[in-house]
């Protein structure tokens, strides 16, 4: 039988997180379910999202926490599946550093990229340490410079997510996180998305696409993470890929897939009250005008 | 003067009907805001924050007519030096051409490494976007010389500087300006790219942060302040040559019609 | 060494014994202006310009001794080399063959307190009349304030008061050829080079200006090397006339004018002046340049 | 043909020489490799994978020369148009102009929203950011005719084609060909540009690609071959520059030197 | 409407009563040319060029007729104008007063079959000799290979043979000056303008080339209109002499030159041609533009 073409665009280029998808083009997962799925690298989350939007992909695979604004702009968009749903969002700093909190900031250079799902919540979370932008001091770059900024310490603190970035500093400026999560933040992080339309379209498809990274993750889970390693390494060879962060990047995305709503529940389901919290946060922080409702962004009808 | 008045008039006539033909196109084919907001929306995005929109204007301005200027002069400097001196030539020029192939969006995160986040790298940014066409415009007026004007001037024995300020210089002028014209452009461009990498002013960061919240209107506010920008700046250099080239054909052309 | 070629033995018996071409013996017998030391000195210059079709010998064995002093006018064919000529004097071109000296000084680049006129009245675009002649000053380092007045009194000594501010574009042909005279005049140059500076204008401009540079001679004895191909503007102006022919250029003759000075336009109308005329196209005529109809 | 071998060894040269110098400084001063490699690391870096990169730079060069030649076309076309007509010089050149001070990197992901992740927004990113100095410097060009070589063709009646092919068109080559230099060299930049934004090949991907590893060396290998093809391509248009235009005095004066 | 101004009255008792003007009465005596259809009229023409500097009136009620066949020569000081009328007549300037008309048609623009010579030279540097001559071809749209003897041939005949691959800059003002009269030439054009065509030449070419435009004028019966600053030759090519002053430019007289055709250059040794030349002259001085010396 004909295979349903399915074009899935990731949010940057390769690192941990991708894992699911590579392991199941690796495995033949999707071949074997019929589906024919072209795997695209990103230019960050929110590039994606706006590509999936306009139709030049059919999903992506983005953090979550971005749709309340984008759908406050105009945007159709629904997460079909939501993996990292704790909040991973984290400021690095240096391991042997004595910051642990907010207000240890004071007085320090942070940097973040505009189009990071820190930027709405920047002044909320100052506010829990009692600082504002006159103590601490923001810049914003480009993703691009961001790292090299950070290791040549032309700044305190890299504004990111743990998962992605710890593991990657390690070999040039060992970091630890300090977590968005401590400061009372609540932000879905990695999930599939798609416009209402293709949901509703494509919903068979869709609903084999979930059930296959369900698939890949639990086995990833279950101590397979060198395999998913492997086939990230093999899917994208010419990436000179590090294996050693790969493996810590794996591990740590799957470190932040529950929440205390969402224990026991397949990967991928989430949870009305996780969103609800998010939601508040984002309202709170001037993202999203007040009149939500949590069904517009998200749904479970795809995740078995 | 009424000319000039007549002139900046029918741009802005140009600009508005531009305005209306997309008004009107986007009521008949409605693509969702997010992708191509109407200019009624847009405007109407405009008017909430003026003064914000203002003020990033007015740091790109800076910034741009900062890397302009020195892309100027530097760009004069170093068409001079190719032009005199064999050496100069072969190193300058080739660096320059091989340095102008790299993209400054790839090249912008080393600035901002090494320069860090302020206004440097982006001055850097915009004066090496705009330098290039300045030198090869300036280098080929420089060159272009009627053989027995510079026999006129050897003659008389004059210097080399002389040469270049009485002969050379003026001769060329029509080439610099076609060069600035093209580098303010390019010195603007530059200024953003700066923006987009590092900082937190500027129309430029503004376009990146609405960008991250999917503000597109926002967005096109800044890009259309951006075109408008471009436009009156380009207009600037192109009176600055009307006033000085009143002798080139190109301009007598220009002022009578064909 | 002072040197004429001697006369080409084909057209040498027509000529009439009166007139005094340079063999040596001819010339020393004026000893007036024949030693006057030598200004400008030419010996065995050759000149070939190079191209993708061969090269073109413009100057081939060209000897001459230009006078301190003396009005020296080149007469020849269309294409003998005698822009070429001028510009290698000038130190404008470089002789592939030869060599030259002026004030006993071997030639590298212009020579000092030089000025020319230029075949093209090359005119600067961007300056007004008046600025162009001035440009002569700026070149020199000289005062272009306290040279202004002598523009203007130049410039309305060639008829062109009320064209200072305008710009050349404005002029027609003869009027910009002559601002380019006022250029080289402005200086004052102690050498003047010359090429075709009337050519552009009218017969009638052209006898008074004839007139107006046979004073200024008379007054400065600047020395002149004037390109001409007027045969009676070369007689009326100048002390000799080098005749030159072609392919490749060369000189066949050099003719001292025995007219005295100040010259008057009516000069033009004596039979000596005639018969210097009528030796100048015999001259010619027999080189196959100059037809009878 | 022995001073073309002569000029290419020449330019090879000055790189060279240019690369000993970075060697040293980076052995004297040493940067950590994050933020600036050594050539000789860099170089070893391509020979890991000579037949990646030089796949990318087949991808970069393909996308590069559509663009370039695109915008030569389109270029030339709008300025004959806005040199003959009032009307497109009101209209086209304004909204070029406008159009130009837009950053295409600000542009460019709505290029990608609009025509996909293929090669098409690439090519528009290359013709666009090449555009405009053709546009300008050949509008300098074909206004700058001596007015009686107008009158020449119209004693004539030569048609207005026949002007624009046999007197204006050949009388611009040396500002045109100027406008091209910089085109050349700005159709790679939009072509990198464009890889920046979408698309999964080419010099540009690769850099981001290796960005995101925190691969400098590798970056640089891809900065340096895109600095090398810059200058291939631009030597490649002087090089026609020269083969078309051997009358013009900046190439006679080029030739014999000064 | 045959026209030219009365002569000038100071100086009219001074002309020779032998000499033909043109006063209606006059030229009737002569059915032969007078009578032949006008080619181009032109009624109370004026010419002002405006600038910064305030208008310069360049022509002022000029009224003139070409006629059919003619060979006419304007001659008149620099800068009276005589460059703005050819232009004029070839459609190439707009006249701010009066009308023009060619062939009873009023011009708009340049009339058909016209050829010019530009007083600049205005090659293209980026063609070859022939290819600049055979531009004209090109422009008429006439093929190129089928005039390409002809262009040769006339390069020969006005000595540029071993030229035609050479470009421009690569020759003597003389040579410029005669690729640009062939290119002129080249379509065998029915109103041929020359612009002092013969300025840059010497003495001797240039009376070859007299020669070489009075055969090809016999030959073909072109109207041609000269502009030329030499009196001589105006008077040995004319059937028509016309005389400007300047400011404004305008005409002052039209002389009918009565010569026998095919003319030879021994002819301008003849004391009718001498009183044509004094005639001419004496109007010139009257004007006070010659001075005698
Ligand atoms: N730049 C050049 N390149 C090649 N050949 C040249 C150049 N200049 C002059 N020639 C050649 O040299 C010869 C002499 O030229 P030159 O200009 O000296 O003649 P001329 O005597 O001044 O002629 P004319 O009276 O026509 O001005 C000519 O055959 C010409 O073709
Ligand atoms: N383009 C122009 N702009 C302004 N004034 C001009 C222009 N062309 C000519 N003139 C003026 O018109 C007058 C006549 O010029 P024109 O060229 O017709 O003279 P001419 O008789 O041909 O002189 P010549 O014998 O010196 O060539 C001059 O005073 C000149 O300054
Ligand atoms: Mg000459
Ligand atoms: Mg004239």
């Amino acid at each position: 039988t004909a295979q349903e073409k399915l074009t899935v665009r990731l949010d940057f280029s390769p690192w941990g997180v991708h894992a699911g998808m590579h392991l199941a083009k690796e495995k033949g997962w999707f071949k074997e379910a019929g589906l024919d799925v072209e795997v695209q690298d990103g230019r960050g989350s929110g590039n994606t999202l706006q590509l999936v939007n306009a139709g030049q992909a059919d999903v992506g695979q983005i953090q979550l926490g971005l749709l309340p604004q984008a759908r406050a702009n105009g945007a159709q968009l629904k997460g079909f599946a939501g993996f990292g749903r704790r909040t991973d969002l984290a400021v690095l700093v240096d391991k042997d550093s004595p910051i642990q909190k907010v207000s240890d900031f004071a007085g320090k250079t942070l940097v973040v990229f505009a189009a990071s799902p820190w930027a709405p919540y920047i002044d909320h979370w100052l506010k829990q340490g009692g600082l504002d932008r006159t103590k601490t001091t923001i810049t914003f770059v480009d993703p691009a410079a961001l790292w090299g900024t950070y290791t040549a310490k032309r700044a305190d603190g890299l504004m990111s997510t743990e998962p992605s970035a710890v593991p990657v500093a390690a070999a040039t400026r060992p970091s630890k996180a300090i977590l968005a999560e401590d400061a009372g933040i609540a932000y879905p992080s990695y999930g599939l998305v798609a416009t209402e339309k293709t949901i509703a379209a494509k919903k068979e498809a869709l609903s084999k696409l979930v059930e296959i990274q369900q698939k890949a993750w639990a086995y990833m889970r279950d101590g397979k993470i060198e395999e998913g390693v492997d086939a990230i390494v093999k899917q994208r060879p010419d990436a000179k890929l590090d294996r050693k962060a790969l493996a810590e990047q794996i591990r740590l995305t799957i470190a932040f897939f529950d929440t205390p709503a969402t224990k026991g529940k397949p990967i991928g389901w989430q949870a009305e009250s996780d969103w609800e919290v998010a939601l508040k946060g984002l309202e709170a922080a001037g993202a999203v005008k007040p009149g939500w409702k949590v069904s517009d962004y998200y749904t479970n009808d795809l995740v078995k | 003067m009424r000319s000039t008045l007549h002139e900046i008039a029918s741009v802005l006539g140009v600009i508005a009907a531009a305005m209306v033909l997309w008004e009107i196109g986007v009521w008949i084919l409605k693509p969702p805001p997010i992708i191509l907001p109407a200019p009624s929306v847009i405007f109407a995005e405009f008017l909430q924050a003026p003064s914000y929109f203002l003020r990033q204007t007015a740091y790109t301005i800076y910034t741009t007519l900062a890397g302009f200027g020195l892309a100027a002069v530097l760009g004069l400097v170093l068409a001079i030096g190719i032009v005199h001196s064999r050496l100069l030539e072969k190193t300058v020029y080739t660096l320059l051409v091989a340095l102008n192939s790299v993209p400054k969006v790839a090249l912008a995160p080393l600035f901002v490494i090494w320069m860090g986040t302020g206004i440097e790298p982006k001055i850097a940014i915009a004066l090496m976007l705009a330098l290039f066409s300045v030198v090869i415009d300036a280098v080929l007026g420089l060159r272009s010389v009627d053989p027995d004007m510079l026999n006129l001037a050897r003659i008389s024995r004059a210097s080399q500087f002389a040469i270049l300020r009485k002969i050379r210089l003026p001769n060329a002028l029509p080439s610099i300006f076609a060069g600035l014209k093209v580098a303010i452009s390019f010195a603007l461009v530059g200024a953003i790219v700066g923006e987009f990498v590092a900082g937190s002013e500027g129309l430029g960061f503004a376009i990146l942060t609405a960008q991250g919240q999917f503000d597109t209107p926002r967005v096109f506010v800044c890009l259309l302040l951006l075109g408008l920008l471009g436009t009156v700046l380009f207009y600037l250099v192109e009176g600055a040559e009307r006033i000085s080239l009143p002798w080139h054909v190109s301009q007598r052309g220009h002022a009578s019609g064909h | 060494m002072r040197t004429a070629l001697a006369p080409n033995p084909a057209i040498s018996p027509a000529t009439d014994p009166a007139m005094t071409t340079t063999e040596p013996a001819a010339a020393s017998q004026m000893p007036g202006r024949a030693t006057a030391p030598a200004y400008v000195s030419i010996e065995g210059v050759g000149k070939s310009y190079g191209s993708r079709h061969g090269a073109v010998h413009a100057l081939a064995g060209i000897d001459l001794e230009v006078r301190e002093g003396e009005f020296l006018s080149i007469l020849g064919p269309s294409g003998c080399g005698k822009s070429t000529l001028l510009k290698c004097i000038g130190g404008l071109e470089r002789v592939t063959k030869g060599s030259l000296a002026v004030r006993g000084q071997p030639l590298s680049g212009p020579p000092a307190k030089a000025g020319m006129v230029f075949q093209r009245d090359v005119l600067l675009d961007w300056r007004t009349i008046l600025d162009n002649v001035l440009i002569t000053a700026e070149f020199l380092g000289q005062s272009r304030e306290a040279l202004k007045p002598r523009a203007l009194q130049l410039l309305q000594r060639f008829g062109l008061s009320g064209f200072e501010n305008r710009h050349p574009w404005e002029l027609s042909g003869g009027m910009r050829q002559r601002a380019s005279i006022c250029r080289a005049l402005l200086c004052d140059p102690e050498l003047l080079l010359m090429d075709e500076p009337f050519g552009a204008l009218d017969a009638m401009t052209r006898d008074d200006l004839n007139l107006e540079l046979a004073r200024i001679w008379q007054d400065t004895r600047k020395t002149v090397v004037f390109v001409t191909h007027g045969i009676a503007e070369a007689i009326f102006l100048s002390d000799r006339v080098v005749m030159m022919d072609r392919n490749p250029g060369r000189i066949v003759e050099v003719m001292e004018i025995d007219l005295p000075r100040p010259r008057t336009l009516a000069m033009r109308e004596t039979p000596e002046f005639g018969r210097y005329v009528a030796h100048i196209r015999h001259l010619f005529a027999g080189l196959g340049i100059l037809k009878e109809g």
